[in-house]
């Protein structure tokens, strides 16, 4: 089972996960992370842009690696774009396996992928304003492990 | 018709609109010719690419935008 | 927030998970991993022993050395004891944290340790009765990652 | 008073028992000599382990266990 989503709306990441779990019987295990928007000092609201005619296509070239480099029976992979508040979901990854190892790999390489080389803008509203984020050098060190 | 460039994240601060339209074709010269220059500064730059028509160039100075072509200047992502 | 049990009852992890991520707000991700009985041919029914004075003291340990290890906001370790049909949880970890690495590593070290270094014996049930499962090489080899 | 002995996971179907009372004080020589053969034999191998009164024998030879102690004997634990 594989489930590639980009949402405009507020997700609640177990409506998702339990049906996904559902959708794989006889799997060994499951594994989830699940990003929120952290509550920092002074941060009222995050924007993701996207651009849709790249967005979605590079998640499923991502699963198409996961699935590649992992023995996955199911992969959930769901990102929000629009404007977050603080605690809000803004990605699930779930991979079901029959083995543990392949399904925490699975959710450690396609996060890593996502935050640094998927298609997607944030910036974030302060008292003063909007701030764009910039890239970070440990999201690029983090990406080079899957080399 | 024309071709529709689209600044994505801060590109679109620096060309203070989320995208133009110039006239086709379009190639690499012309994109640096017709955009603002704060934002041709930043094309120069490696870490900025280019999609057009739906794929990232491999090599953005190849750019060839026939009528109709949407162009889209990526900056680099954010961090997470 | 700390919550490390042993339960001789099923379990749905949705249950706890809502509750455990709502328990640790301000976080940035949290990653769950969740094993299931596998539906493999011929089994009916998984049993885990355990010995009390050592399993969830072990647990606990096990827990500290996480803390020490990433740097955590939170962390669930529940594990079941007693008979499972096909399909059942056996084990869920979910770890809370600012940053996914760290939360990821978690589960990734506590099943690791929980699959071969924590008291647990299993044995399964098939059709001309009960069988002991042994312990696996992957395991120990899995385990020897965090040494 | 006796020493509880406690026979875990396989080992129980070895000894035809979950558990067995021995005389205290009862030390490594006095543990070999009084469970079942099949049990002593296992003991005897580096992947299995004793407990006594809630904390793993570091070197289980070392065994001295008084009136009311628990010993469980600890075979390998199952894989995943």
């Amino acid at each position: 089972m594989r489930d590639i989503r980009l949402l405009p709306q507020m997700f609640i990441p177990g409506t998702l996960i339990g049906p996904f779990t559902q959708a794989n019987p006889g799997m060994g295990g499951v594994c989830t992370f699940v990003g929120e928007v952290r509550g920092e000092a002074d941060v009222e609201a995050l924007e993701l842009t996207h651009y849709a005619p790249l967005t979605l296509p590079g998640m499923h070239e991502l699963a198409d690696g996961a699935f590649e480099r992992f023995e996955l029976m199911g992969l959930l992979m769901v990102h929000r774009i629009g404007v977050l508040k603080v605690g809000e979901p803004i990605v699930c990854v779930s991979a079901a396996a029959a083995h543990r190892r392949a399904a925490i790999g699975a959710v450690d390489f396609c996060m890593d992928h996502l935050k640094s080389a998927a298609w997607f803008w944030k910036r974030e509203l302060r008292s003063d304003g909007w701030h764009w984020i910039q890239p970070r050098a440990q999201d690029h060190d983090d990406l080079k492990r899957w080399d | 018709m024309a071709v529709k460039v689209l600044f994505l994240g801060p590109l679109a601060d620096l060309a203070g609109a989320a995208q133009m339209d110039l006239p086709a074709p379009l190639d690499w010269a012309g994109l640096l010719a017709a955009v603002p220059a704060a934002v041709a500064l930043q094309l120069t730059e490696a870490r900025v690419h280019v999609a057009c028509a739906g794929r990232v160039l491999a090599d953005k100075t190849e750019l060839r935008a026939l009528d109709g072509a949407e162009i889209a200047l990526l900056p680099p992502v954010s961090g997470g």
